[in-house]
């Protein structure tokens, strides 16, 4: 298998969760497109590991994945704070960004 | 004493995070024991100071004195590298300096909301973010302390800001943060392109060399550097954060944004910019100097049209960073000196026009130029302190202020090899214009609030009182120290001046005779064949040096 | 450079001495007292029992004292000192440039010697005496060290002796006229602080400690101009006076560059004045540098076009502007081209020449700030406009090479205007007010001290015959080669300054008799009872009307009743010979001798303006107003008025005089009126317009860029990064909204564009 | 352990490279395939919860790419940390916040066209780069390492009875056994679990090994910061 076909791959979906991000208005939504993100570079270091044939992209794929868990865990809380503060989670009416 | 080198610095840098860790175990209500610990905590990186102030070897003020090195990551071969020369001592000090008096001054003021412990630890972290950016001489390090500073400066200016604080923390965390992305772009370009070998900057600036990277990559890797210390400058036109960022900012976060944060910038072309890439610094020479005089007539341009004092000294800040901007662009001892000792300058100046306008908020709870005025009668001492300091700042012989503009004004006469005389002359003269407008804008800042009577509203307000304690506390060293530099600018230039020359490729200073044959010095020749070859392309004679 | 013209003392090839006299080597301490008064007096004045006036006194005397001292020793040095006496220290070679290499860098003071004189041509033995240097590492940049030190030769020994002794004077006189001020201990801090920065100035030893002074100078004059700065007018003026000096300071800042690059990385004057006479720093340089020096110069001595701060800054104190412009800040500029004479002197050709830039300013200068004086109701003003036309005339004699005579003129100049001025501000402290039409007139019965006093200073002032103006306007009338009647050996041949001098001469004639007739004759306009003023007012008063009558005569002309112009004797030219570098680094000039044929016609000229002027106050307009009984200040004239003038019954008997009327109305008015008025409307409004225009012209860029660059373009490129988006019409709500993302995109973006500009280009 | 080295130990006899990639790449392309389509639906429906269905696709196909490439432990760990703890908490947040749970049109934004743009911009660059820079580099599947892998051999006394049964080894002997030959995998997984020292498929002991020496410091460092999001989280979203 060419290294290629996973590392663009890997492009395609973490521009798609860029995309996600800079487009969706609902919180919970901008962070799922954060996961696309990160699940992007997970494919990356997967794959870059067996290329490199070792484990080390294994390992922090792992560690990306811990962090992806404690990152969903907070962003939704924060999530849900402003829901309960705001009765809204659409970021473009939070207040720091109104100039 | 010789162990005390080997981790002086590091402890320097690291104290104040475990100030902030200590002051973690206490609880929030606590207050004189968070605000004791913190000023603890900065006077011993003060004493530190003091101590480096009397062991440093003023003999070899061009060499790296404890200096560290270890191995930090390997993989990407950086390493743990600090350590202090003539260049970076001053700010260092003045660092060590400001930051203390910062923390006299509020006392017994926070701003709303107030919350001490937060504040405070984080002018703590920022300290350690400030000091070692200063310190370090690793590319790594030195972009991690870059990025420690930009955090603890955005809440600072989110939670404790003025109305708009929002958007302005946001515009200045954004703007900084683009900068600082194309900024590590840069250095991993030049990582790779060099060999891979180093991020050491001494050992970056050989590789360049002797792995001959191109011009053109020398160039862009220039750019990408030049926005990222550009921003933080700031340099016209990536400035706009500034005026936003200060006006908001609390008092002592505008003082630390205007005294030390813009010197990374500039620190950063006259340590790792022009050190590495000589080639690519004359190419951009020009383009840096045109920015550079922009920025001074338009900052001053934009003083004259404002009516906030405080965003008034945010604009001068783009002028005064332009005089600095100018002695960089131009590239020679003179000029770097001058930008150095108006980086200090300016930190001074600039730091106490802050204090006064965060004072003067006080009282008068507003910054509205129109509704101030006579200061000098409510407030008599302050209102000298104003007009002294606002002499200071429009370059005053004889005051701090005036080492950083004239010299830098001189160096653009001659700017080093390479780099086309006549069009730095042009920039001389439109250099020395914005020093009369900067005159301009200044004493009519001075007239409009110190002089005349107090308008009614204000007449009768007990609030309003001359300078207390803390504030003469705070403010008197900067005083002392800006009447001092100007006196006796040598204990400035002293220092600098080797290092300077040590840092300036031989191949921008070689003095050629005549103009013309100055600029058409083919520099990047010089730096891969040396200076015989190159003056042989030019068509010059050989040196009889 | 001149080969025609030889100096009569041939000038030795050395431009310092050893081993002088301990005042001339520690005269820095002259400027050290009045500054150590100035922190004294902040400090503490406070506290003291006379409000920290006697600081200043005790200070400015002990300084005088130690500039009559240092004076008398510069006689003796001058006359008796030969530098072969001396053992040198260090032999150093010429080349080597004096400023890098006198000083060692552990601030050891050093004077020396550069190299042997050779016996000058004549075999006349020469008088190397010369300046005397002394100095101190200042600042080391770009692995040159810069001096601070003193430079002291005749012009500002000279100087030392003059702005000490108006100073004192100055301080004197003000412990009575500021008495019960608010801020009383303030106004005698900077006073003195003044003094010191003048000190200072006239001391320099390099440029930039020349720029220093230059801008201490300035400083304190606006502190002390806007010292009420309560009022709004005042603290107008200060900032017109500081920013206007500022414009200058372009000048000087580009001019001392060029000069430190072009004389090889110093700032020591001495080296290049040596290097400009030697011919070492090319033309180029020279012109360019004399050119933006001379910006400097309009500006901080009031020269035309960049007067206009002049006349505002009488809103000081009447003390501020005696010392303003007797001695410290306006004085500065000829000071400063006398002290770089020699780049002025090569920088402009003047040798030889009969037009260049400083004496067509300085001509300009003359005639038009005399002819300003008229048309002021404010005492103050007319005495503005006089000390405009009067460093006109120094700037003049500087442009046509006579630099001896500028010095003098600057030296007498000083006495007379100081005189002028404290006399004024005794007369407007007895009546409150300063002008001459509404409160003023027959002062001569209430202050007769004040009256005399200044009258003898306007004679002294319009050249009258032998008081103290007349020989120095004479020096410079002879200087310009004077039409050939008279004046060998000068510089070139300078008809028009000539001839615009000579109308210069007429017109403070006129002006002051117009002064002294308002202020002093005629009846009483004002209100409340004028009373004589303090022994602190009056004392300095009379001293200075004493030198006004005599300092003329320190420097006769040579063949002046005694001895000839070969050969002078006596007082005959001893100012000259005293003040006039003979060193290395004064250029050659030529100096003009003068002729009883240009004294007679200048005399006549100059006694011409005051007779008209006379005939026309206190005959006509006395005269009529006893007639009338009437508090007159004016004929009254002009058409309307003539035509009611006709009607009345009076009218017929003055109608016999139609001629006289019509002449008064063509010659004294004509020039009076419509010209000086077309020149005032000039200067009010376009120079003044230009100035103020430029200002307001700043303000409104600066307004304009901020608005609609700044807060539009630039920040609007970033907040506006929605030029992506299809949010047009969406309101301002919504292009505010969603700034994160679209940062974020931003970001994203710009990142992107980089990474991929390296992918390609690397 | 690769798949193709699997392929490879099965078959006994070298394929050509060709050969033995296609059936991979044939499931590569469905899974990318089936990835970038739910990653687009994704991005673009206007449905909450659907969008979060599409994700559950996305993670799946990640995790299988992950076992396609032998790292099966982190494929494993996708399945259960990601389907199972993340899209449920996304879920719950969905729920939480009261989404509507059919299409709703305020959670799209009026600013697709620059998304679109930058998206589009980011993934050229980056295509270009990655062509630039791999162009042809392909992932051999190398022989297991040398280190980790080291061929154990074991005396037909140590080893348990049903093994030595079912290899049909017959008495003691002092042939040895080595663990990837033919004859040992052709044992079932069962049985050769009970050989000691057997790795009998993925390259778990490997990253266990890594993970609790190597990157000791790491993964305390993650668990603290585990714990951190699990307080702040707590602290956050509590109600005052």
């Amino acid at each position: 298998m060419m290294l290629n076909q996973f590392l663009l791959l890997a492009a395609a979906l973490f521009c798609i969760g860029v995309y996600g991000v800079l487009t969706r208005r609902n919180g919970v939504l901008v962070l799922m497109s954060v996961e696309l993100i990160l699940n992007a570079v997970n494919i990356n270091l997967v794959a870059f590991g067996a290329f490199r044939d070792n484990v080390m992209g294994d390992v922090f794929a792992v560690f990306v994945i811990a962090v992806a868990a404690a990152e969903v865990g907070v962003g939704l809380a924060l999530v849900l704070l402003m829901y309960r503060n705001r009765r809204s989670i659409d970021f473009t009416e939070v207040d720091a960004l109104k100039g | 004493m010789e162990d005390f080198r080997e981790w002086g610095l590091t402890l320097a840098v690291f104290l104040p995070l475990v100030g902030a860790a200590i002051m973690m175990a206490f609880p929030k209500t606590d207050e004189q024991i968070h605000k004791v610990i913190a000023l603890g905590t900065s006077l011993a990186v003060a004493a530190i100071g003091i101590v480096l102030l009397i062991d440093f070897d003023y003999d070899a003020a061009d060499t790296m004195q404890w200096a560290v090195t270890h191995d930090w990551i390997d993989v990407i071969k950086t390493q743990y590298a600090v350590g202090i020369d003539g260049m970076s001592l001053p700010l260092v000090l003045l660092t060590m300096l400001i930051t203390p008096l910062c923390i006299i001054y509020s006392w017994n003021h926070f701003p709303e909301p107030h919350n001490p412990k937060a504040f405070l630890i984080l002018i703590l972290v920022l300290h350690t973010g400030m000091i070692g950016t200063f310190v370090a001489r690793d590319l790594v390090l030195f972009f991690v302390f870059f990025e420690v500073v930009l955090l603890p400066m955005f809440f600072m200016i989110a939670v404790w800001g003025g109305e708009e604080r929002k958007y302005a923390s946001l515009k200045f965390f954004l703007f900084t943060l683009f900068g600082s992305a194309l900024m590590l772009v840069s250095f991993l370009a030049l990582f790779f392109l060099s060999g891979g070998e180093t991020f050491s900057i001494t050992g970056l600036a050989d590789a360049v060399v002797s792995e001959g990277v191109s011009r053109n990559a020398q160039l862009w890797i220039f750019g990408g550097m030049l926005l990222g210390f550009g921003i933080k400058v700031p340099m016209f036109p990536f400035h706009t954060w500034l005026p936003d960022a200060h006006t908001q900012a609390p008092t002592v976060g505008s003082v630390i944004l205007a005294a030390v944060l813009l010197k990374l910038g500039t620190y950063g072309f006259v340590r790792i910019a022009i050190p590495i890439l000589p080639e690519a610094a004359v190419a951009w020479a020009p383009w840096i100097g045109l920015l550079a005089v922009i920025g001074i007539i338009y900052g001053a341009l934009g003083c004259l049209a404002q009516t906030d004092m405080k965003r008034l000294i945010a604009f001068s800040s783009v002028a005064h960073m332009g005089f600095v901007m100018l002695g960089i662009a131009t590239l020679t001892d003179f000029g770097i000196n001058a930008a150095i000792f108006g980086m200090v300058a300016h930190g001074l100046i600039t730091g106490m026009l802050f204090f006064v306008a965060g004072s003067v908020k006080e009282r008068y709870h507003t910054l509205e130029i129109s509704r101030l005025g006579g200061l000098l009668i409510q407030a008599p001492r302050m209102g000298w302190i104003l007009g002294f300091i606002s002499m200071a700042s429009l370059g005053l012989p004889g005051l701090a202020g005036f080492w950083g503009e004239f010299p830098a004004i001189l160096a653009a006469y001659s700017p080093a090899n390479g780099v086309d005389t006549t069009l730095f002359r042009v920039y001389m003269v439109i250099a020395a214009l914005g020093t009369v407008l900067a005159a301009g804008y200044l004493l009519w800042l001075l007239q409009r609030t110190a002089f005349g009577t107090p308008s009614e509203e204000f007449a009768d307000d007990p609030h309003i009182v001359d300078a207390n304690r803390e504030e003469w506390i705070a403010w008197a060293p900067m005083l002392v120290l800006i009447l001092v530099l100007g006196i006796y600018p040598n204990l400035i230039f002293g220092v600098t001046d080797p290092a300077v020359e040590e840092g300036i490729s031989e191949c921008l200073s070689y003095e050629i005779e005549g103009d013309e044959a100055s600029a058409n010095f083919d520099v990047g020749e010089c730096e891969r064949n040396g200076i015989d070859a190159a003056l042989a392309a030019s068509g010059l004679a050989l040196g009889d040096e | 450079m001149s080969l025609l013209v030889l100096a009569a003392e041939s000038v030795p090839e050395v431009s310092f001495t050893r081993d002088a006299n301990w005042f001339l080597e520690n005269v820095w301490i002259v400027p050290l007292l009045p500054a150590l008064s100035f922190l004294g007096i902040l400090f503490f004045g406070k506290r003291l029992p006379r409000g920290g006036a006697e600081l200043g006194i005790a200070a400015l005397g002990l300084a005088f004292l130690f500039a009559v001292v240092a004076n008398i020793a510069w006689f003796d040095h001058r006359d008796n000192y030969d530098y072969r006496d001396a053992e040198p220290a260090t032999e150093l070679d010429h080349s080597a440039g004096v400023g890098d290499t006198v000083l060692d860098i552990d601030g050891e003071s050093d004077t020396v010697v550069l190299a042997a004189a050779e016996e000058s041509e004549g075999g006349e033995e020469a008088h190397p005496a010369v300046a005397v240097l002394k100095g101190r590492t200042w600042f080391e940049n770009g692995g040159v060290a810069f001096a601070v030190g003193t430079l002291l030769d005749g012009s500002s020994v000279m100087m030392l002796f003059v702005v000490t002794l108006i100073s004192l004077l100055v301080h004197v006189y003000s412990t009575d006229y500021v008495k019960g001020d608010v801020r009383f201990t303030h106004f005698f801090a900077f006073l003195s602080l003044f003094s010191s920065s003048m000190l200072f100035f006239v001391l320099s030893r390099s440029t930039i400690q020349l720029i220093t002074a230059w801008e201490l100078v300035g400083v304190c004059s606006f502190v002390l101009i806007g010292h009420w700065w309560e009022e709004k007018p005042n603290s107008d003026a200060a900032l017109k006076a500081f920013l206007t000096n500022r414009v200058g300071d372009i000048g000087l800042l580009v001019g001392m560059i060029i000069l430190f690059f072009a004389a090889g990385n110093t700032f020591d004057i001495v080296t290049i004045n040596e290097k400009a006479v030697a011919g070492e720093i090319s033309q180029t340089a020279l012109t360019w540098a004399a050119i933006s020096l001379t910006a400097a110069v309009m500006s901080k001595s009031g020269q035309f076009i960049l007067h206009t701060w002049l006349p505002d800054a009488m809103a000081g104190p009447t003390p501020v502007s005696a010392l303003i412009h007797a001695a410290t800040m306006v004085v500065a500029g000829v000071f400063m081209i006398a002290r770089l004479y020699p780049v002025f002197y090569e920088g402009f050709g003047i040798a030889d020449n009969s037009v260049n830039g400083l004496a067509v300013i300085g001509a300009v200068t003359v005639v038009f700030g005399g002819l300003l004086a008229f048309v002021q109701d404010d005492i103050k003003k007319v005495l503005a406009y006089s000390t405009v036309s009067q460093l006109g005339y120094m700037v003049l004699a500087l442009g046509v090479g006579a630099y001896t005579a500028a010095l003098f003129h600057l030296f007498t100049h000083a006495f007379f205007k100081a005189g002028l001025f404290l006399g004024s501000g005794s007369v407007a402290h007895s009546v409150h007010s300063f002008d001459m039409k509404k409160d003023m007139g027959g002062m001569r019965k209430f202050l007769p001290t004040p009256f005399i006093t200044f009258l003898i200073c306007s004679i002294s002032l319009a050249g009258v015959f032998p008081l103290a103006g007349f020989w120095s306007k004479d020096e410079i009338l002879v200087g310009t080669g004077g039409l050939g009647v008279g004046a060998d050996k000068a510089n070139g041949s300078y008809h028009l300054m000539l001839i615009m001098g000579l109308v210069g001469a007429a017109l403070t004639g006129a002006y002051m008799t117009r002064c002294i007739y308002l202020t002093f004759f005629g009846e009483f306009r004002g209100h409340g009872h004028p009373h004589e003023s303090g022994r602190a007012i009056t004392v300095p008063l009379i001293i200075l009307s004493v030198f006004a009558v005599g300092a003329g005569f320190l420097n006769l002309p040579p063949g002046f009743l005694a001895g000839s112009a070969e050969e002078p004797t006596g007082w005959q030219e001893r100012f000259g010979h005293f003040v006039e570098p003979a060193a290395a680094y004064f250029p050659p000039i030529g100096h003009a001798v003068p002729s009883w044929g240009l004294a007679i016609i200048a005399s006549i000229i100059g006694l011409a303006g005051p007779a008209v002027a006379y005939w026309y106050y206190f005959v006509k307009v006395d005269g009529l107003a006893k007639q009338t009984g009437e508090k007159l200040t004016e004929l009254p004239n002009g058409i309307t008025s003539r035509n009611a003038w006709a009607g009345a019954g009076h009218a017929v008997l003055v109608n016999k005089y139609y001629l006289d009327h019509l002449y008064n109305d063509v010659i004294v008015a004509g020039v009076k009126g419509p010209l000086a008025r077309v020149a005032y409307w000039f200067n009010q409004n376009v120079l003044d317009g230009v100035v103020d225009g430029a200002a307001d012209g700043a303000v409104r860029s600066g307004r304009f860029v901020y608005d609609n660059i700044d807060q539009k373009v630039v920040d609007g490129a970033v907040n506006g990064s929605g030029f992506l988006s299809s949010q047009s019409g969406q309101g301002l709500r919504r292009m505010q909204t969603g700034k994160v993302q679209q940062y974020a995109a931003l970001l994203f973006a710009g990142a992107t564009i980089l990474a991929g500009i390296f992918i390609v280009v690397i | 352990m690769s798949a193709a080295a699997l392929v490879l130990a099965e078959t006994g006899d070298r394929l050509t490279r060709a050969e033995f990639d296609i059936p991979e790449n044939v499931a590569f392309a469905i899974i990318a395939g089936l990835m970038l389509f739910s990653a687009v639906k994704m991005v673009t429906t206007s449905n909450v919860v659907h969008a979060a269905l599409y994700l559950v696709i996305v993670l799946a196909g990640v995790a299988a790419l992950f076992i396609l490439v032998g790292s099966d432990f982190v494929g494993a760990t996708q399945i259960l940390v990601y389907i199972g703890a993340i899209v449920v908490l996304f879920l719950f947040g969905i729920m939480l916040t009261r989404a509507r749970l059919g299409d709703d049109e305020t959670v799209e934004s009026e600013r697709r066209t620059m998304g679109v743009v930058v998206g589009l911009l980011l993934f050229v660059v980056m295509a270009f780069a990655l062509i630039d820079g791999y162009e042809n580099t392909e992932i051999v599947f190398s022989e297991p390492n040398p280190v980790a892998y080291e061929p154990q051999s074991h005396q037909i006394d140590d080893l348990p009875t049903p093994v030595v049964d079912a290899l049909g080894i017959v008495g003691p002997s002092s042939d040895e056994v080595l663990i990837d030959t033919p004859e040992f995998e052709s044992l079932p997984p069962e049985l050769q679990r009970r050989v000691p020292g057997a790795e009998v498929f993925g390259n778990n002991k490997e990253i266990a090994d890594s993970i609790f020496s190597q990157y000791i410091v790491a993964f305390e460092a993650v668990s603290v910061l585990l714990l951190a999001a699990l307080i702040g989280a707590v602290v956050v979203a509590r109600k005052e």
